[in-house]
């Protein structure tokens, strides 16, 4: 679990960190990766904003990937967010599983996104043109109702 | 000793502060916290609340130093 | 649809290829690495040989790659196989969907995979140890059943 | 004229080659040509064929300078 306030990419950071695991082993990766759009129920988005709750947004995302593992046969499982200030096209959230097959990766790497939205103290407010500011309302129902 | 309570994004904003530290005394759970800063009005049903940085539902009981959060229905990913 | 006789990095190309989407208006990419393990059913895997049906292989790659389009509402979807001789850990598919919600997206990569493993024309042969030699068998019951 | 017969995979090296060419005078479906290199026998349950190069069934009508393919189950991805 990481928490970034710069911008990452997030197909380099997965090729660096496959580079720690055992070559291999891994038969199957499933990755998600959420981008900031520069539009949003109509409106242009200039930038957002990505407040969290500093300890406690880690503590979550930490006990997803525990969970995750615990449900799922993983070799391994990761999730990276931006927090603070984002321009459109930035990666706002990486969230990927490895496992010996496919099935587990993808329905593990589907749990953590949904179950991220759902519980991770995260709140994005949006600045749209002319200077006016919206906070996101709505999010994901879990990984229970996908 | 008291009970530091802590508000994030626009439930931050409608406060007008980010965070204040209560007296104890006479408060047993959560949404008695919430009373005492909002002039004893209930919680709101979709607000969300934290001890200690986890999630809580309002009977959850607080003490003194514990750290009660209040946040709005969360939006990352 | 791209079939590689040669190695490749999955994750540098998600990369590079991204660079030719317009920016900021995918917010969600849903990716598949299928990787080729050093095991397979209790027996060490030296080599692998993946056989296809050249012009057909295509075929219905490209086929599984529209019906994906048509399916859900996605800014774009790509598969790269391998094809050929493969070395443990060496990349065998990378299945990708784009779209601006994670929902489609995550749906599209996950059909990709499924289909492409029950109607794309590719043979896998294991080399085991001791110069012996194996076909595998069984794969997926498409995407309907997951 | 003629058709073109493809194998491939296991069903190659079963086959000991992998393509052959069949005179097209008296075969009328998939299931003829098979057949006709295979002394009579049925085409077995789990075999599966093209032609050209797209998915065919047993039945599927061939006609001089067609290619019909033969392939075990696909385990590709």
């Amino acid at each position: 679990m990481l928490l970034s306030d710069a911008p990452f990419d997030p197909w380099a950071w997965l090729g660096q960190f496959e580079k720690t695991l055992p070559p291999g082993k891994a038969g199957a990766c499933a990755a998600f990766v959420g981008s900031l759009r520069d539009f949003n129920d109509g409106e242009e988005v200039q930038e957002m904003f990505l407040e969290h709750y500093p300890g406690m947004t880690e503590r979550e995302l930490e006990k997803l990937l525990t969970e995750a593992r615990r449900r799922w046969p993983l070799l391994d499982a990761r999730i990276v967010h931006r927090v603070g200030r984002v321009q459109p096209g930035e990666t706002l959230v990486l969230a990927a599983a490895w496992s010996t097959h496919r099935g587990p990766a993808c329905d593990a790497c589907r749990f953590l996104i949904e179950e991220l939205k759902r519980r991770a103290p995260l709140w994005k407010r949006e600045s749209l043109s002319g200077a006016s500011q919206r906070w996101v309302s709505g999010n994901s129902d879990g990984y229970a109702a996908v | 000793m008291s009970i530091r309570v802590r508000y994030f994004a626009s439930l931050r904003e409608t406060m007008g502060r980010a965070e204040e530290s209560l007296a104890a005394e006479g408060l047993d759970t959560v949404a008695g916290v919430w009373k005492a800063v909002n002039r004893g009005l209930p919680m709101p049903a979709n607000l969300l609340c934290a001890v200690n940085m986890e999630y809580a539902r309002p009977e959850t009981p607080v003490k003194d130093g514990d750290e009660v959060g209040f946040f709005p229905p969360v939006t990352g990913g």
